[in-house]
Order: C-alpha cells, then sequence, then structure tokens
C-alpha cells in the first residue's frame, strides 16, 4: 500500500481499515473534515479492539487492581509490585495468537520479544518467563507444524535474550484448530524508585528513536489481530514481522545503561502500530502533543510512505523522551550496542499530534481524543445457558482401573510436558530453583539472601466454557493454589483473556461472567490484577474458540530454604489429602 | 589467581559466569570488552561465558570470534594463560582455531536444556584436577549447537593425547557428540573449551555443586 | 540425479542474520559491501533419472517443507 | 554489482539437519531421495563495478568470515 496521503477516503477503504460507519463518524465529528489517508491509518490503529479495549473496557474496571503492594496497575506496559527491601516485581502477559498461527515460529518468537519489551522498558531487567499455549486437536493436519514452530519460537526467542522459562501451559483442543493461543508472560525485577514510565514531561524536548529500522513489517496488523479468520486469510498476509532476539539483547542492554545515566524522562516500546500507538500514548498520558518528522526515522526499505511508517509493526524499537544535555551521554551508549537512533520529534504544548515527512504535514490530529476518546461499547451480552451437573451415578466405573489410569496420564493433554519445557533454557541467570515440572516455577530474588518469587500460569476452558463465571474464579484459584504449594504468599496477577466474536452476545456473555468470576476471585483472594490483555475474535468460520481467560500469578517466598517443592518426595513418607 | 571475563554482545550467561567466579573465588572477575585489544598481564585466567554472540548467526561464536579482543586472547594463549570456553565460548574458541573441530546443530535439532552427567576422563589438566579419573559429576546443559564433529585424523590425535576432558555418560548424550565428547583441551592443556555449564550447579540453590571443581582447578585455589 | 533448491528471504522480510554479517564484514574493514541476505541450499540426490518427476516432486518438498512460503521464495536447478 | 555465494559441507562432515529433512521428506510420502546436505547462500550487493577487486574481495569475505574452511567449501558468482 503505497497509495498517496491524498487518496480520497472511501466506504471500502474505510471498512479494510476495520472502522465501523459511526466510528468513522466519530473521526468526522472529532477533526471537522475528512481525515487523509495515514489520519486514517492512525485511526484504525488507535481504535481497534487490540489497542483500545473498546468491547471489554466496561468491564475491565471491574476488576480489582489495587493492594497494599501495588506500585502500578493496569494502564502502564506492565504491572508493578513490591516485595520488600526497596525490590519490586514488574510482569505483565500478552497474547500473539493470530500471527502465531500465520507463521507459528515467528509469531510466537515476536509474542515473547514483545512482553519482554514491555517489562525492560519500565526499568527492569527480565527474570522469568512463562508461555500458555493451546492448540488443536493432536491430530489436526495443522496441529504438529504449529506445535514444532511455536515452541522452537518461544525457545528461540527467549533462549537467545538469556531469560529462564520457569512455567506455561500446553492444551489441545479441537476448538483451536483455526484459532491457536500464545500467550507469552514475563516478569523482571527493579528497584522501587527507578521505575520508567511512558508520561512525556517537559516541552521541546527530543523524541528519541532507539532500535532496528522500519520495515514494512506487519502493516495493517494490528487491524487483523481484531478481525475473524476465514479461508482467505491464507492470501491476505502482510508482510510477516521477523523476531531479531540478538538486537533486543542489546536494546535491554543499552536501555538499562541509559536508564542509569539520568538521560530518560519517558519510554515507550513500539508494539503493535509501533510509531503511532508509543508516541500518542507518551504525549497523550504528558498532556504534551508530540511532532514527529519521519524523515529522520530509520528505515530499511525504499520509499516507505507516512502511512506505512506509522504503522509498521517492526520490532526491536523503543521510543523515548530524553534530557537534552545527556544526548551525548545516550548515543556512546547506544554506538557500544550498535543500534540505531535518530531524533525523531519533539514535545510541544499544544496537544496536537504532527506528522511530517518531506517538508509536508500528513497528519494533525487532537492527541488527547486520539488516545482517551476511542469509541467505547456496552456490547449486549447473553448469560451462559447454565449445564446441570453430570449425575456421578450415571457414570460406570472402569472396568480396569491400571488402564484407565494409563489412559489418563497418556493423554494428549494429561501427558508430561518434558519435551516443551526441555527445549526452553530454564537454568540462565542461576536462580531458578524450581524448574517447569511443578507447581509453580520458582527464581531466587538476586541480591537477597533468602527470598524468591514464584509463578504459576492456568486457566481450565471446557470449566470456562460450562459456566463463565465459576470457571473464571476457578481459573485464579488454581493459579493462587500453585504458588501457595510451594510455600509463596500469592501477590498479584496478570490476566490474558482470549474469545471469540464480542459482537455475539453469547460470546459477550462469557467475556462478562468470566470477568465477573476473575474479580470475585481476586478479590476474595486479595490477589489484584494489575496488568493485563484482551484478544477477541479468536474465530474461524464462526466457530469461537474455548473461552480462554489465562490467569498468570506471582507470588513471594520470604525464605527458600523451606520452599515446598514436588521432587521432594522419597520412600516411605506418607501422602495427605488437604481440603475437600 | 585473577581471573577475566570476555564481553560481547549477544552473550547472555555472562552474570552467571561473573557471578560463579564470585562466590568461588571471593573476588569479583575482571571484564573485558570486545573492542579492548590487549589483557592485562596480571589476568591468569580468561574466560569467554556462554550466550548467543551476535545472535550465532552465520554460525555460532563465527563473529564474535573475529572481534579485536580476541587477537589478544590468542597470544594469551601462545603464552600459556589459562583460557576457558563454555557453551557459546567454545563455539568462539574453535571458530578462532585455539581448539580443533567443529560444534554442530544437535543431531535432533532442538534446543536442549536439562542435566545430564559428564565421566571425567582426564583430571590431569589445570580445569579438572580437582576431580578423580572417571568420576562422573552431575552439569547442566542448555544449547542448540553442541553436536561435537572432528575429523577421523583429529579424534584420533584428541583420544591419543587424552585431550578429552568430560564425557557425556550413561548413554546420556544430549546432542550427538562423537565420542560423547562433552570439552577438550588443546595440545599445551591451557586451553578448555566445553559445552555444559559448570558456572549453573555450584551451590546448594542450584542443587548441587559438582561444577565447582572446574573454577577450583582453573583458578587454583587452596584445597578446603 | 542431481538437483539444488535455493530458498531466499522474501523481499521485505527482516534478515538479522544478513544485517550481522554486514557489519561484521565492515568491521573486518570491508568496504562497498552495500547489502547483505542469507538464503539456504539444499543439494538433493535423487534415485531416479526423470526430470518431470524430479521437477513435480521438487516442487511439492519446497512447498511443504524446504521453504516457509509465508516468508520465503525458492528456486529449483535440476542437473 | 551483486554477487552470490554458496557455502556447503565439505564430503564426510556430519549434516544433522540434511539427515533430519532427509527423514522427515521419507515421512511426508517422498520417495526416491538419496541423500540431503544443507548449506547457506548469501547475496551481497557491492556498490561498485570492479569485477577484479569483487572477486579478491568475496575470496577474502569468505576466507575471513563467511565460511568456516575447516568444514565448508564456497563458491563464487558474480553476476
Ligand atoms: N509451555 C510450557 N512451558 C514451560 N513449562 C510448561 C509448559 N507447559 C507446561 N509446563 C509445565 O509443566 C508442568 C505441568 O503443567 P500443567 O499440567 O499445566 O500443570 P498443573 O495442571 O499442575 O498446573 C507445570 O510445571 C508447567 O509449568
Amino acid at each position: 500500500m503505497s497509495a498517496p496521503n491524498e487518496t480520497p477516503i472511501t466506504a471500502d477503504l474505510i471498512q479494510s481499515h476495520g472502522l465501523k460507519p459511526d466510528e468513522y463518524q466519530r473521526i468526522l465529528d472529532l477533526i471537522g473534515r475528512e481525515p487523509t489517508l495515514t489520519e486514517l491509518g492512525i485511526f484504525s490503529a488507535m481504535w481497534n479492539e487490540h489497542c483500545s479495549y473498546k468491547s471489554s473496557k466496561k468491564w475491565l474496571r471491574t476488576l480489582p487492581t489495587k493492594g497494599p503492594r501495588v506500585i502500578q496497575g493496569p494502564g502502564e506496559n506492565a504491572g508493578v509490585v513490591d516485595i520488600g527491601d526497596g525490590d519490586v516485581v514488574v510482569f505483565k502477559m500478552e497474547s500473539h495468537n493470530h500471527p502465531s498461527y500465520i507463521e507459528p515460529f515467528q509469531g510466537a518468537a515476536t509474542g515473547v520479544g514483545g512482553i519482554l519489551r514491555d517489562v525492560f522498558t519500565m526499568g527492569a531487567r527480565p527474570i522469568a518467563a512463562m508461555n500458555a499455549l493451546r492448540f488443536g486437536a493432536p491430530d489436526h493436519p495443522k496441529t504438529r507444524h504449529l506445535v514444532s514452530g511455536v515452541v522452537a519460537g518461544v525457545g528461540g526467542y527467549g533462549n537467545s535474550f538469556g531469560v529462564p522459562t520457569v512455567g506455561g501451559e500446553v492444551e489441545f483442543d479441537a476448538r483451536y484448530n483455526g484459532n491457536i493461543l500464545v500467550n507469552a508472560f514475563a516478569a523482571g525485577l527493579a528497584k522501587a524508585d527507578a521505575i520508567f514510565l511512558s508520561e512525556a514531561k517537559g516541552v521541546g524536548l527530543p523524541v528519541v528513536y532507539l532500535g532496528a529500522k522500519t520495515g514494512r513489517d506487519g502493516v495493517g496488523g494490528a487491524t487483523m489481530a481484531s478481525a475473524e479468520f476465514d479461508e482467505s486469510i491464507e492470501e491476505k498476509r502482510p508482510t510477516v514481522q521477523v523476531g531479531d532476539p540478538f538486537t533486543e539483547k542489546c536494546l535491554l542492554e543499552a536501555c538499562l545503561e541509559l536508564m542509569q545515566t539520568g538521560a530518560v524522562i519517558a519510554i515507550q516500546d513500539m508494539g503493535a502500530a509501533g510509531l503511532t500507538c508509543s508516541a500518542v500514548e507518551m504525549g497523550a498520558k504528558g498532556n504534551l502533543g508530540i511532532e514527529l518528522n519521519l524523515d529522520d526515522v530509520p528505515v530499511r526499505e525504499d520509499a516507505m510512505s507516512a502511512y506505512e511508517m506509522m504503522l509498521s509493526e517492526s520490532q526491536e524499537r523503543m521510543l523515548m523522551v530524553l534530557r537534552p544535555e545527556k544526548e551525548d551521554e545516550a548515543s556512546a551508549i547506544f554506538r557500544k550496542w550498535g543500534l540505531d537512533f535518530a531524533i525523531v520529534g519533539k514535545t510541544t504544548d499544544d496537544l496536537r499530534f504532527r506528522v511530517k515527512i518531506a517538508g509536508a504535514e500528513v497528519a494533525d490530529l487532537p492527541i488527547k481524543e486520539l488516545g482517551d476518546e476511542a469509541p467505547e461499547y456496552d456490547r449486549p451480552h447473553e448469560p451462559t445457558a447454565p449445564i446441570p451437573a453430570l449425575d456421578a451415578e450415571t457414570v460406570a466405573p472402569p472396568h480396569d482401573f491400571n488402564e484407565a489410569l494409563l489412559t489418563l496420564i497418556g493423554n494428549a493433554n494429561g501427558a508430561s510436558r518434558r519435551w516443551v519445557w526441555e527445549q526452553y533454557d530454564t537454568m540462565i541467570q542461576g536462580n531458578t530453583l524450581v524448574r517447569p515440572g511443578g507447581d509453580a516455577g520458582v527464581v531466587r530474588v538476586e541480591g537477597h539472601e533468602t527470598k524468591a518469587l514464584a509463578f504459576s500460569s492456568d486457566v481450565t476452558p471446557r470449566y470456562v466454557e460450562a459456566n463463565p463465571y465459576e470457571g473464571g474464579k476457578q481459573a485464579v484459584a488454581e493459579c493462587w493454589r500453585n504458588i501457595n504449594a510451594t510455600g509463596a504468599e500469592p501477590l498479584a496477577a496478570t490476566d490474558n483473556l482470549n474469545f471469540g466474536n464480542p459482537e455475539k452476545p453469547e460470546i459477550m456473555g462469557q467475556l462478562v461472567g468470566a470477568i465477573k468470576g476473575i474479580g470475585e476471585a481476586c478479590e476474595t483472594l486479595a490477589f489484584p490484577i494489575v496488568s493485563g490483555n484482551v484478544s477477541l475474535y479468536n474465530e474461524t468460520n464462526g466457530v469461537a474458540i474455548l473461552p480462554t481467560p489465562t490467569i498468570a500469578g506471582v507470588g513471594l517466598l520470604p525464605d527458600w530454604n523451606r520452599m515446598a517443592r514436588i521432587d521432594a518426595m522419597a520412600d516411605g513418607d506418607a501422602l495427605f489429602l488437604v481440603g475437600d | 589467581m585473577k581471573a577475566a571475563v570476555i564481553l560481547l554482545p549477544g552473550l547472555n550467561r555472562d552474570r552467571d559466569m561473573i557471578a560463579a567466579l564470585t562466590k568461588i573465588s571471593g573476588t569479583a572477575p575482571q571484564t573485558i570488552w570486545q573492542t579492548e585489544t590487549s589483557i592485562p598481564s596480571d589476568i591468569d585466567l580468561v574466560v569467554i561465558p556462554g550466550g548467543f554472540s551476535y545472535g550465532d548467526y552465520l554460525r555460532c561464536g563465527a563473529i564474535a570470534a573475529r572481534m579485536p579482543v580476541m587477537q589478544a586472547v590468542i597470544e594469551r594463549a601462545k603464552a600459556g594463560t589459562r583460557i576457558m570456553g563454555v557453551c557459546n565460548g567454545f563455539q568462539i574458541l574453535l571458530e578462532m582455531g585455539l581448539l580443533p573441530g567443529a560444534l554442530m546443530r544437535n543431531a535432533h535439532l532442538n534446543f536442549v536444556c536439562k542435566e545430564v552427567e559428564l565421566e571425567v576422563t582426564n583430571a590431569g589438566t589445570a580445569f579438572s584436577n580437582r576431580y578423580e579419573k572417571g568420576q562422573v559429576i552431575r552439569c547442566p546443559v542448555a544449547h542448540h549447537d553442541g553436536n561435537y564433529f572432528a575429523d577421523g585424523e583429529t579424534l584420533a590425535r584428541l583420544e591419543g593425547e587424552e585431550r578429552v576432558v568430560f564425557r557425556y555418560a550413561n548413554g546420556g548424550n544430549p546432542n550427538g557428540s562423537v565420542n560423547d565428547i562433552a570439552g577438550i583441551v588443546n595440545e599445551g592443556g591451557n586451553v578448555l573449551g566445553m559445552m555444559p555449564h559448570p558456572e549453573n550447579l555450584i551451590e546448594p540453590a542450584h542443587g548441587g555443586d559438582h561444577g565447582r571443581g572446574i573454577f577450583e582447578s582453573a583458578l587454583d585455589l587452596a584445597l578446603a | 540425479m542431481k538437483a539444488r533448491v535455493t530458498v531466499t528471504l522474501k523481499n521485505g522480510v527482516l534478515d538479522p542474520q544478513g544485517k550481522a554479517i554486514e557489519s561484521a564484514l565492515g568491521t573486518l574493514g570491508f568496504d562497498g559491501v552495500g547489502s547483505v541476505r542469507q538464503g539456504k541450499v539444499f543439494d538433493i540426490e535423487l534415485d531416479h533419472e526423470d526430470r518431470a518427476k524430479a521437477q513435480t516432486d521438487l516442487t511439492a518438498m519446497c512447498e511443504q517443507l524446504l521453504a516457509n512460503t509465508v516468508i520465503e521464495n525458492y528456486t529449483i536447478e535440476i542437473q
């Protein structure tokens, strides 16, 4: 799409940008004129489901997000939780479902890359990762290819970057045949007084671009992530984003070094619709305007238009506002790590988002409205019809218990996941106390004698389908128990809500029910949700995935010498069953 | 003895290595960035840690081996200074020509991370003298390209000169290495390359300390 | 019969390896290197001499296994 | 000027990737595949038109970086 900026805005064009007629009307009302092509692209990126949470926001607001240890709840790149002694844990989970279905290796790899960036953007060094994966039936013709690609992609990125993978999930069900789920979690450690946010401060300051060059990768990707699949998707492939974990590792080290110098005022990673979302967020949060000059953006392809640059999803890029007097120090660090960087704009006081290229202004939009006045929907929702409980009396006992047991543990969903996690580096950094295979992964807190953190990711989608409210509660409770089973105190959680098309009342009903259940369980257990992600429209030919609200939690162990572990059992130990 | 750790972009077990050397010797090793052209003369042990230097792009260790600091490492190796390369460090030493052979993609093609058993096949080297010959130790591995290969002649020499220091034991070869080779030394015995990660098994938190002996040998630490 | 399949990245797809090699060549002092893109070759021996079958089979192998057609192109040469 | 460098494994050097592809092709039902060896290609753009310099430079690039001459051979084609 190298169309000129003056391209007339037709109904088709509006529709292909995923904007509904009433949403387009809202744009016209806001700016009082027809948008340019670049502006249309910017609106489509900011207002799609993926970035604006327009279908889920109303319900997400009901989740408990506060607590005595919560330093930063939802709304930033990741949540921040106090773990004492001036240390904080920074964590989030995010989906990369659609891209992983189209190109499993790169889709999963860039999913891991994205979540790691969310964590180190805030000034935290990543110390643990998890991945919750859901695939179609084991005998479906695409499954094998998807599984091997996704697992290799998760490992390929995380192993090279150097973060231990300490947990996750793998589940198979025919309902994921056309829409697999790849949910990636990352956690990092930082100091409470050295957390970095995306809010820009100060007028006339340089906006700096750092990291990989911009290409045409994934132009239109954010819009795709919010659209249903159909068979034609095979042809509609956008340029796939390729992950470069080496550049990401350099970016991590450069950012952490730079943050130490005091040069960073605001920082934001470039995720979906990179330049657009990051610049608008920095400006809107800081009550400032942003002016970008695209001639200065490092590009790796010829003749890129403003539209393409604003919507590019090239990976391993950051945008920041720096103190001008620290520029030399900053550029020495970027050069040491071999990263491209450029001053691509400045902060202004007019609350406008302006984009210039080759001397022409191709976008001039009100920045606050772009960020804050995205449409928000109260979509109709239908409660899920109750399914009567199965009467145990009607199920015949197995004639051979040994055989039944073998069937259970030999089943694709019951079998050991060792074949997956042995492809992940689980020991790097030298702090892993419990590797995958137990209830929760445990990592000790570097620099502290006895403290450790426990991580677990859980959900049972068929429970959620049977009863979204109870299933939502159950996912939280299981995560909480898994953390608790190591002896850790569960602190807080992040959620990744994967559902079908929210425009269908029965799907919206699942989402609403699950959020209510999650909210109630988190409230009762004092286990606040501090970050999260929503992935909707996971449907193919009208068939939705099982409702899958993945919950990932973090717990604190004051003394890991007293940790409980699953592999500490010995011959002759007594087994107890606790609970009812 | 004074140790130094070489740093390159993309390495990621550098912090593990620095932590291990610090905990075992009581002093933090010096760090040397890739653009340095000399290694201070008071350094007795140079360690190239694991990771993915330059993303392992082209071939593992290939780009790293051509960075300025490596010329200094070659000079020190010739002068008899102890040089130790672990995982990516081993791959780099091969690309530099300080050790013979090559590390190919694992036979099963997957990255593998697990604990394996190693047999100490030569306990007489500067890196293995805290163990007994034939002793079996535990040690983690984490790599994608650890499948050691050398031509017949080179192998015969390595075996004949007892330069294979560690071998995967008890049928647990995780990558298809020829002759189960996990670690070798050069002719002079002062350069060690090994795929497994002894730095990740040195303290109770790691579930054991079988890796310590390698550092205690290399650093000539007084026997406790 | 022998054949060589060459698989290269499509235009516009990021090539981190090529980029790293490019800058390593610069470090080694080679000037005048504009860009480097890395691809793969497969040298395949077929135990028959039927060129038509070879062409069909090799195309199918590329589509199904040797190339990731989402991001890669391939060419087939039969000797 | 454009050039293509092809790097292949020497005879007798183990090729785990080629082997794995060989057996995967078998699993996919392709018969008549004798052996598969995997190599690399580098498409290099040079910003001059001096063929002699290109030949010398590319040979040096192969010797110094692109190929591991202990286990690999290379060929250079200048277009
Ligand atoms: N994709 C994965 N990556 C890492 N570890 C995993 C993955 N899938 C499963 N695991 C690990 O395997 C173990 C068993 O998984 P699961 O059956 O989901 O556990 P549980 O039901 O006990 O919570 C857990 O320790 C889990 O962390």
